[in-house]
Order: structure tokens, then C-alpha cells, then sequence
């Protein structure tokens, strides 16, 4: 039973957003790794081409398109071989901060360069004293004569490098309850007192600008502030539905597309006169990582049918969030065994899965909190 | 029981320690390991030392000591850098089918040489993808007075255009099919016609170099054969398994290593106001970490000392060495994760670890053919 | 988002069956788990409130319900502490043969009985020297004078002393091709040469009366053939599908309930004045259960309403009897470790599920047999 | 290294085999194994071969071995029969308490009756459903002059309703809360005022008798003291230890015990005309199932041989008993599958195996609990 229902109008998109990958994005991979950074043409190519933002409302320059278009993009995405132009973490998880919770003024000033690839988003909310315990960061902000003064740091910042706009979490000194404490501001780059750091180097992930980010009495607007005052917190939370099932489907996808490359791998590939899928033990392998993918996929597409109706599935997300980046890893780990020696090189493509796919279960909420999340909601 | 070393071996240990402390810097290794280099002059200092061929006898710059002498400097080594030790250990691989199958003559022409630090050796065994299949070889070696005319194409040879001597698997018996009429032959790095080509970009173990060799018209004297004629394969599987057993000393450190950075870590970050490693489900992790290190170590001294002892068995060296690549493959990989962002980055040196971990079981030989061993074994033996 | 749509009259269903359960069945479970039987009136009684046999069409005494009917029945029995009236087995199973296959004369003589109680069914395949491979049974039927002479043994025959009615399958010996030397006749108790042996001693299902049977010379008339002569195996396969689906459904369902009583314990006992439920590990767990549980449900769901219409998801069932019956052995093993001593205890209501479910791997196809086919359908 | 038993021990072992084959009858084991009841006969020839209390002083009937040559008797019987072998080696449980904290005249009142087969022993230490929450004791001994007057109840208490005598855990100081104030007394089966009540049908290890037991003013000799006063939990956590050593070997057995039954099977059995040995995923079963019992070998017999060193190590010993009873399982589970109908038959015996492993498992103390030990010891431990 199909759960979503894709119209030839999704299927179109589809095949134009394929073209494009196959022209703009592909041939640019490898370069993009190298460089350790996806240049700012680039993502204004997907913003010219209407990849970019699909939900966003037309009066503020969107297309204002269902969320089944974000999920052809992520999907396609996820077998692009390069994870720098994280185009999801900007449309799907940044975006829509600034779109739910901006002021007009806010709206209308950012988001069509953020649909257009003008504007790079990022969001800053990590720090090094404070990762998955929000409540405890320390980066504060004071307003001070119709301006708000930021002091502190930010670490893990993906786009940190590229972006023109950061969404940044930060503490009032003065309330002590720390969930009443935080608020979001809007901070442009080039913000006198706004320093980027140099990029951080990872395990994986090479095309992706991720970096630490610095804030020295950086000066900024009132009306930069999201939402409102103190309510941070809550903002954040209505956010994660959306931010963990989008994370959901491309770690589904990418654990897909680890398990087709090495079938057809197998398939292909001769030792001693026979293919190596010609082995029970493989084949046994491929029949159960199958069986675990389709059923992963049963699930997200569930989840995305209960989202486009708006429903309550956070912990529903929560649980796919850690199922499918840790199936991904366990997929690429396996796969990897299975293949033999070229699992080694660099130029097997399942190396770079292998090092991508590493921080999944870590960002966007480790997978034990989201372990913590759903104990939680079964008031064990 | 419970496996007691020696005061020699415990003192043996306490250099390699000093030695890895003194010698291998984190940053050097961040830097050649992207360079897919090794530090020279730390491997001079080793092979000084003696930790190079400390398996050799002495006559050959060697401390003719055995096996489990030299599981026990892999494991220092690689606790205290993956990398590192992973480039030290293997600077002389498959230059133990010189020393367990050739002339003395051979001996002491390279296995001095690589004590000393002087050269490296690799293996130009296999022709396929799969990386191990010695029957399906196709370079061979005509005999022609005094000489072996050596011409093919050989792939994934370890220290691939870097290594002083390969020994090369060749057919010989030109009617032959499969494993049979396949002979060793020995072919110094600088031979003419020789040439490395398309090094690998790896995963892990970047710090040894691997290529594929190509073999044209090289010619070598008669007095390079090692070992029997006819029985290259045989003596190649023999060096797998004990090549097999250093691997698995080397995953063992890897392991380690991984597991006291990771206890380091959780002992000293808070969450939630709260230790880590004081929440049950780290500790719990912490508990599979330790217990999965202690089934590796077991398992890999027993078949370090039984070979010391002449007794070697494949289907209990497979097992060790599943058991030590899964648990270095298992605690960098937790280890990552208790780390969080951090462990995610190069700077917190587990993502290397786990690297070169996961390539390590690769190199060993995939979970599927360790299996087919062991079963091979059990079948075979039990009654 | 419901996959499955039932109706008030559904719903109304499961309360009348539940209604029964309660009155009937639970309180007879722990004699007849001690009998190793179930009494035929059991049977009858069943069939009586209208619980056998629900898809049997009106014109053969049946009431003719959907699927769904099926579904209620098999998810409420999972939580009966009884596997002997296998209701499922007979009804879902065995039954929709002789519906599918029979003639018009044997539909009218069996099926009324099937589904009044009166006639409890049997299976006759699996023989001591042939489970899984089918192909290498020996019992065989040879024509003589309008009878069919069968000779043999069968063995682990669910409803063995039971039956009144058996369906075996055996083989022409005159026909070399295996895969064309299968018939399927109908045997009745009582026939002469048909002898049932003593109970099988079995780990678990202890109600469950499972049974060796043995032909000698055994007679029947020739209009027992069901279906036609030789084409046993293509009959099977076309039925493979939903026997699957059930197991399907009732290791699910027995999982569910594992996770659910073991949550439920966890919280109402304390230790050292915590609930056990407390311990950080043991929420994980429920976590991690609580998942993969949610997934299957998932899956079969949608499997169920696939089969409902008609779609070919053979492949499916196959990945849901292994994925179901190995996840309710993995549940019952977890959950035992996790509540403590009490484990150990007959009492214990999981100990009879872990002995129970132990043979869902292996009965309707091994679970290797169901990866097996897995793989042959990727062409690896 | 490679753990070598003595020629001594193998002798012990090969008389263990005899004895196991030559009383260990399968109908008989069947039969009792459903009636909850241990042949007797049995027991009395084990005693009277010296098979019971091996590792008692030689004055009280033992033989005045080690832990390991225990475990050594433990596997072997196991291996015949899981259920006969736990039966026989649980004989004596808990009364090692007396030989490690008793007076000599408790030793001598005791062990010399255990161990000629004339009486058992067992524990009466938890009341919580846990089974293993010795602080939360709320059963109490009152001194009047030269005697204790108990007064309680203890549950899951093994060989409840048949020892001869019990190890109790008893709150002597009326006034302490926890683990302090806890002291080890024994009482005597035939005490007045002792009843054991609610015996338990159990899903396996069933030729032991499980039971609850009530004390209604018992009243015991100030003599009967074990140990010292209010060191009870103390001597309990420690006989728990050695406890769980026995425990490992028994699962390590019956997990032998359990392969060889498959192997024999897949030997002989045919499916698509084939042998079930050949086909690859069996074997790869064969793998698992074999590299799980070798590594609980080196785990069991090295917590052994430390144990007679007068090492002792916990966490060491958690991670025996956790692979000991994790290969019981697993390796019962999978041969039960390899055998198909046959593995969920009882006549084939791999279904009560596998009650017993499982049984095994959580009469250890479970995985969480075992790992709560585990991480402690490194936590507190690993600098």
C-alpha cells in the first residue's frame, strides 16, 4: 500500500530536481570534499532552479509547495555523494523557524533571499560547554539602548562558514529559570562583532562548512528577535517534529542507497569464476537488511502523511530518528564487511557513506535523548 | 591461569609505552595520516630500538624473541595511536614468509634490512578485488637460467611502491590451474619493470601505503624463490594466520586506546548537571567496552603464545581475530558517540581510531570468511 | 495514520469475542495447557458464537466477514495464555483450502461443519525424513478402484488428535518430477488405516495437542482429491501468503503483549523502593522495543490491508513471519532478563510465552527458509 | 599461554565424563525433569565417587581441590545433561559460606553431610521479588542467651523445603537500616518453626527445588553464627561471586552440550539434498555458536584459576557469568532452530537445555545487574 500519494506533478519535480543533480551537483562532488566547502554559487543555482525552500508562501517568495517536495529533494540528496550543500538543514529545519515565529518585517526582509540562495542559514544553538542540554549554555545576551549585546561561542555550526544569516540561541543573565532564559535572535553576517571561526575538521561530512562561531560584544537590532523574549525554549519544540523526521528521511534514504550500491555491487563482482552475492551468508544479509528497510521506509512515509496533516508525532519522530541513523550505520558498517577489500578505498562509494553517516545518530539530538524522549512519553 | 607475561615481556611493554609516549605526537599523526604518510624518523628510532623484527632471530638485527613479544608492542603502540603503531607494526609485513620458509641466505639479505629500519617489505599476493584469492592468480614466473622472469599485475599490495622487497605469489608451473603449481618469489622494490601504480586513497591505515604492482619482465635471481616450489599458497595461508594474529593485537590496542579516552572523557563531562559516566546507560556501554576488550585479549594472547609454542590453529586465530576487530570496531565507534559532536571531530583522534578500526577488519578479511574458517575447523576437527 | 479501517461493527465484534475469551477461554487456559488438550467442545463452543471460520461465505454456513474479522480474533487470542484452540490454524489456514480448492460436494459436506465447530482441521505436510522440503516426502497414494490408497507417516501435526478432518499431502510415486508428484486428499477420523499416535512432549503450546499420524493402507474414496491430481504444490503456494500473514499477525501481537505486561510489571514493582522502571537501562530497552513493536505493527498492518485487496505480497509475508516471530522471541528473552527472578517462575506469564513462541521460527517455513526467499526475489 | 589443565585435572575431568555417561540415563532425566524432582541414587554415587564438595578440606569429605577443578566437574556433567549437571552441583549451594566464614565445628557439623550426599544446602537470603536485594532485609535474630530466635520470611530460596541446613541473612542489630547490621546464621531444615511454603513450578533448572520459606521463632545456637556479626551482606556478596564462577561453568556446559548436539545433527541431516553442514549460514551458526563457547572458556576458567589464587575480581566475574550464560542461551536457541520441529521436541532435549540456560541467565543476576558491576569495578578501578 502506496502511503504517499505523489502527483504527476511530484513526479515532474522530481525528474527536473534528478537533471539537476546530475548537472550542477554530481560533477561538482568530489571538488566540493576536497575544498571542504560548497561555494555560495551553488546554492544559488538551487535557489534560481526553485530547490530551495519549497514550503515557503508566495508572499515571501516561495513556492509555497507541500512538504512531499522536500522530501523528493532530501531523497534525491541522499545519493549525491556529498552532504556540503545540506539544503534540508536551511529549507527544512532554519527556514521554517523564521517563517513560524518571525515578525513580518522579519519575513518579508529574509525569506526570499533565503528561497532565492541569497541568504545561507544557520542555526546556532551548540556550544562547547553544552550540547544536548540546551539549558545550559552560556552565550548571553543584553539589551542595552534598543540593541541587544551577544557575548559567547558556538561550536558544530553547519553552514558556519557560508552562512549569511544565523538563528542563534542565547541566555538572559538575569532569569534564573533557565527554560524561561532563552531567546532567539536573528544575526547577520558581517554583524561587527560576529567572528567565524576556522573549520572544524571532521570524520566525515568533508563538503560541509561546519565551524565554530564567535561573539564579542556583536551589537544587533531588537527587532532582530525571533519570537518572542524568553521563549526560546518553546519554539524549539515545536520545531523538532519537523527537524527529526526531515533527519529521518535522509538517513533512510542514505541506508538505501548503501544496501542498492552494494547489491549491485555483489551482483557484479566475481571472485573465483562466481559473484559474490552467490553466497548464502550474502544473501541471507541483503534478506534481512531488505526486510529492516522496508519496513523503515513503511514508517517515515507514515510519519510524513501524519506531519502534512499536521499531526502530533514527536516521539513517533523521535524513534525514527534514532532507528534509521542507526540502521544507516549498522547498513554501511555491514555492507562495508560484506564487499571485502575494495571497502578500504576512498573511491568505494560506501567509504564516504561510512564517514557521513557517523554523525547521524549524534546531531539533531543524540539518539539517547531521543531513547530518553520516548522512555519519557511511556511515564515508565 | 589468567594470562601472566613474563617480567621480559612486561619490561618489553613498559619501552614500547615510553617509546609511543615519547615519539608518537598527536599532531604528527593528524598530519601525516591526512598525508597518507609515515614519520621516517620515528620509525628509524624504532627499528634502533629494536621494536621492528623483534621476532627475528638476533643474527638478523633481531631479539629472537616470539610472536607474543610482538602482539604486545602492537598493542602498546596502537593504544596509544592507532595510526601510528599501525605504520610501525606493518613495516616488515609478509617479510615473516622469508623468515619462517627462506634461506638464510634471504634472511639476511632483507630481514636485516628491515629491523634495521632500512626497508619495507609488502605482499604481492592477490589479483582480485576480493583481496584474498591466491588460486585465482595469473602472473607468473618463467624460469630462464639462473632467473625468474616475472610478468603480471598484482593489487592492493601493502606498502605498494614504498617497500624495499615484495614477495610476489607466482605461477610457475605454467600448466597449472587453482592453488597448485603457485610459488613464492622475491622481488626488491627497485627491480627494472617493476612499477607501482594507482596508490589508494583508504579509509584507515593511511599511514601504510598500498598500490597495485605491475610486473614486467622483471627478473630476479633463481636464488629469490622461497620456499618450495609449487607451494606459494600454502605458505601464503600459513603467513595469513600469523599475520593475522599481529592484526588482531593491533585492533586489541586500537581497542584500548578508544576506551580510555572515552572513560576519560564521561569521568570528567557533565549533562544534565550530572557526571556522565554516571548515568547507568554509559556505564552500561562503559561495561560493554571493557568486557568486549577482555574476550579479545584472551583470545589473542592464547594464539599469540600457541604459536610461539608451534601449535597454530587458523580456525582459533579467525576467532581472535573477529573478536579483536569487533571490539575495536565497537568501542571507537561508542566511544564516538559518548563523545558526542567531539567525538566526531579529527582533533578527538576516535574518529581515526574507528578509521582505522573498520579498515582493520577489512584487512583481516571479512566476518564472512573468518566464519567459513572457523566452520572449516570445527567440521573438520570435532568428532 | 490507520492503516486498517474497522468499522463499529467491528469494534463490536472485538468486544462480543473479548466478552468470550474472558468467559470462556481464560478461565479454562491453565487446564488445558495442563491436559495438552484442548476438548472438542471448545471448538464447538467457538464456533457456535459465530468465531470460526468468519471469511466462510454464507452459501457454506459461514458468515462471510472481512479479513478483519480474522485479525480481531487472532490479536485477541495472543493474549489468552492458551495456543491450543489455534483457532487461526483452522480457520485461516487450513479451512480456505478446501474453499479455494474443493469441489462444490466437499464444500457442502466440510464447510458448514468447519465452521460450526464441529469439524476440527488438521494439515498433514511435514513427515519425519522431509520438513521444509516439501519435495522429499514419502507418503504416498496410489489409485485403486475408485479409492485411493494412502501409505505413511506424517508428523508434528498441529490438531493432531483433534482433527476430524485432515488434509495431507503425498506423493504419486509413479511421478518422477517431485513438484508434480504432489496431491492434497481429505481424510477423515475414523477412515480405517488412519492411526493417530500418542502427543508430541514439546517445549511449549502445551494445549496445543501435536501429533505423528500414520497410514497403512488407508482408504478413501477418490472424490477426497482435492483440486486436482498433481498440482499440490502450486495449491500450497498460493495459500503461502496468508499463512504467513496470520503467523504474522499472532507473533506480533504475542511481542506486543510481552512488551506490554513486562512495562506494566516493571512499573508496579518496586525494589529497594524504586520501581524497576525506573533504571535508566530498563527505559532504554522499553524504548528500543517500544520502537521496533510500533514498526512491525506498522508493516503488518499494511500488509493486511495489501492482502485484503488482493495484491501479490508473498515476499512481504515472508520478511513479516520472520521479522514478527524472531522480534517476539527477542522481546521475550529481553523482558525475562529485565524483570529479575521472578523470570524463573511458571507463574511468570512471560516463561510460557518464551516456551511458546520458541517454535515460530521454525513452524510455517523456518525462518531461514523465509530469508531464503527473500533473496531468490532480489536475483542476487 | 593457552589454558592448559593439569594431568591431575584431566583425570578428574575424564571421571566426571564416565560418571556423567554411565548415570546420566535421558528417560530418567526426562521423567525427573518434569516431576521437579533429582534422582537420588544419583547424587549418593556422585557423593560417594567424591564428586560433591571437591573443593572442601579433606577432613570434611572433600577433596581438597579448587574452585576450577568444581568447575571442571560442573562442565562436564552439564555437558551430558544441563539438568541433571545443575542439579548435582547445586547440592551443596551457599554452603561455601561456612567454608570460607565458618568456625571448624560448623565446617565439620556441615560439609562433611553435604558433601557425603547426606544433606543440602541453601541460601534464605533475599525477600524481594528481585531476588537480589540483600539490604532491604527486614527477617531478624534475636539473641536469648545462647541461642538466636529467628523470625521472617526469605523467598526464592534454593533447595527450599529440602536442605538440611540454610544459610540465612538476618538483621541482628535492631536498630541498623541497609546492609549494616546484617548477619549469616544458619538454620537447620528440621528446625522447629520452619516452613517452606509456595514451592515454585520454574521454567527451568528444575531439579532444583525453589521455595519460600516462614520463620516462626526458630531458634538456633548462638553457635551457628557465620562469619562475623553484622558482615553479613558483606559475606553474601562475596559467596555470590563464587557463586556465580560454579554458575558460568554449568552454562558452559550445557552450551557445549547444546553444540554437539547440533553439530551431530547437521552432520546427518538432509535438506534439498544436501547435507545441512554444507549449507554456508549453518556453518556460519556452527561459527557463532563455537567462538561464544571458547570465549566463555577462557572467561570461566580464568575467574577460576584467579579464585585459587586468592584473586577475586567482580567485575571479571560478572563478564564470565554474562558470557557463560549468554552462550548457553544463544547456542541452545540456535541449535533448537538448526533441528527445527525436532529443536522444540522434548525428546531431543535442546528445549530443556535451552530452560535451563535461560534459567541460568537469570538466576545469575541479570544483565543489567551484571553490568552495574562490571562498570563499577572499572569506574573505581581504571585510573
Amino acid at each position: 500500500m502506496n502511503i504517499l500519494k505523489y502527483s504527476e506533478k511530484h513526479s515532474a519535480f522530481r525528474e527536473k530536481f534528478r537533471a539537476f543533480v546530475k548537472k550542477e551537483i554530481l560533477p561538482n562532488a568530489e571538488k566540493w570534499e576536497q575544498d571542504h566547502m560548497v561555494p555560495k554559487q551553488a546554492w544559488k543555482k538551487m535557489g534560481q532552479e526553485g530547490f530551495l525552500c519549497p514550503c515557503v508562501q508566495p508572499e515571501y517568495g516561495g513556492p509555497g509547495l507541500d512538504f512531499l517536495y522536500t522530501v523528493i529533494i532530501i531523497e534525491e540528496m541522499a545519493r549525491t555523494r556529498q552532504t556540503g550543500l545540506i539544503s534540508y538543514l536551511h529549507s527544512d529545519i532554519i527556514v521554517p523557524y523564521i517563517e513560524s515565529f518571525g515578525s513580518e518585517w522579519q519575513k518579508k526582509k529574509y525569506l526570499p533571499g533565503c528561497v532565492s540562495g541569497d541568504i545561507i542559514t544557520a542555526v546556532g544553538m551548540t556550544e562547547p560547554g553544552a550540547g544536548s542540554d540546551l539549558a545550559s549554555i552560556s552565550t548571553i545576551a543584553v539589551e542595552e539602548e534598543g540593541h541587544v549585546i551577544i557575548n559567547g561561542s558556538k561550536t558544530f555550526i553547519s553552514n558556519g562558514i557560508n552562512c549569511d544569516l544565523l538563528i542563534i540561541a542565547v541566555k538572559d543573565p538575569l532569569i534564573e529559570n533557565p527554560h524561561k532564559a532563552i531567546s532567539l535572535y536573528l544575526v547577520e553576517d558581517k554583524t561587527p562583532g560576529f567572528k567565524k571561526g576556522g573549520k572544524l575538521e571532521k570524520m566525515g561530512m568533508h563538503s560541509q562548512d561546519t565551524a565554530e562561531l564567535f561573539f564579542t560584544n556583536c551589537r544587533i537590532p531588537v527587532e532582530n528577535l525571533l519570537g518572542e523574549k524568553g521563549v526560546g525554549f518553546v519554539m524549539l519544540m515545536k520545531k523538532l517534529q519537523q527537524e527529526r523526521l526531515t533527519c529521518s528521511i535522509m538517513a533512510l534514504n542514505k541506508a538505501e542507497y548503501v544496501l542498492e550500491w552494494t547489491i549491485e555491487y555483489c551482483k557484479n563482482t566475481q571472485v573465483s569464476g562466481r559473484p559474490l552475492s552467490s553466497s548464502q551468508s550474502v544473501q541471507f544479509a541483503f534478506a534481512e537488511m531488505a526486510t529492516e528497510a522496508r519496513m523503515s521506509r513503511l514508517f517515515v512515509e507514515n510519519l510524513i502523511a501524519d506531519h502534512m496533516e499536521k499531526k502530533d508525532i514527536v516521539i513517533e519522530t523521535s524513534m525514527a530518528k534514532y532507528q534509521t541513523s542507526d540502521m544507516a550505520n549498522r547498513f554501511a558498517n555491514r555492507c562495508l564487511d560484506i564487499i571485502g577489500s575494495y571497502a578500504m578505498d576512498e573511491q568505494c562509494p560506501l567509504v564516504r557513506e561510512l564517514r557521513d553517516l557517523k554523525v547521524m545518530p549524534i546531531f539533531a539530538g543524540t539518539n539517547e535523548i531521543m531513547k530518553g524522549i520516548i522512555a519519557k512519553s511511556m511515564k515508565l | 591461569m589468567s594470562f601472566k607475561i613474563s617480567k621480559p615481556q612486561k619490561e618489553i611493554q613498559k619501552a614500547a609505552r615510553d617509546f609511543a609516549k615519547g615519539e608518537f605526537d598527536k599532531d604528527l599523526a593528524f598530519d601525516m595520516e591526512r598525508a597518507q604518510k609515515f614519520p621516517e624518523d620515528v620509525r628509524n628510532k624504532a627499528a634502533g630500538l629494536g621494536f621492528i623484527g623483534i621476532h627475528y632471530p638476533e643474527e638478523y638485527y633481531g631479539a629472537g624473541l616470539g610472536i607474543l613479544e610482538n602482539v604486545l608492542l602492537a598493542e602498546e603502540f596502537c593504544k596509544k595511536d592507532s595510526s601510528m603503531g599501525i605504520g610501525l607494526m606493518l613495516s616488515g609485513f609478509a617479510a615473516e614468509c622469508i623468515l619462517r620458509f627462506g634461506t638464510d641466505s634471504l634472511k639476511d639479505r632483507f630481514l636485516s634490512g628491515i629491523a634495521s629500519g632500512e626497508m619495507l617489505s609488502g605482499e604481492a599476493f592477490t589479483e582480485s578485488v576480493s583481496g584474498y584469492d591466491t588460486g585465482d592468480i595469473k602472473t607468473w614466473a618463467q624460469k630462464k637460467e639462473d632467473a625468474w622472469i616475472i610478468n603480471g599485475q598484482k593489487t592492493l599490495v601493502t606498502n605498494g611502491g614504498k617497500a624495499g622487497v615484495y614477495c610476489v605469489l607466482c605461477r610457475t608451473d605454467p600448466g597449472s590451474i587453482g592453488a597448485d603449481g603457485i610459488s613464492m618469489i622475491l622481488a626488491e622494490g627497485n627491480s627494472e619493470g617493476l612499477l607501482s601504480v594507482n596508490p589508494r586513497d583508504k579509509l584507515g591505515m593511511r599511514m601504510v601505503s598500498t598500490s597495485d604492482l605491475v610486473f614486467n619482465n622483471v627478473k630476479v635471481p633463481c636464488s629469490n624463490l622461497v620456499g618450495k616450489q609449487g607451494k606459494g599458497v600454502l605458505q601464503a595461508l600459513a603467513f595469513y594466520d600469523e599475520a593475522r594474529i599481529l592484526l588482531s593485537a593491533m585492533a586489541l590496542g586500537t581497542a584500548r586506546g578508544a576506551f580510555l579516552r572515552a572513560l576519560d572523557y564521561v569521568r570528567q563531562r557533565e549533562l544534565f548537571g550530572k557526571k556522565l559516566a554516571g548515568f547507568q546507560v554509559t556505564r552500561h556501554k562503559l561495561a560493554d567496552m571493557a568486557m568486549g576488550i577482555n574476550i579479545a585479549e584472551h583470545l589473542v594472547y592464547e594464539v599469540a603464545a600457541d604459536f610461539d609454542s608451534g601449535r597454530s590453529d587458523s580456525g582459533r586465530i579467525a576467532m581472535a581475530g573477529l573478536s579483536a576487530c569487533q571490539a575495536a570496531i565497537d568501542v571507537s565507534s561508542e566511544a564516538i558517540q559518548l563523545l558526542g559532536g567531539y567525538g566526531y571531530m579529527a582533533e578527538y583522534e576516535l574518529e581515526r581510531f574507528y578509521r582505522d578500526a573498520k579498515s582493520m577488519g577489512i584487512f583481516l578479511g571479512n566476518t564472512g570468511m573468518m566464519k567459513d574458517i572457523i566452520a572449516k575447523n570445527i567440521i573438520e576437527k570435532i568428532k
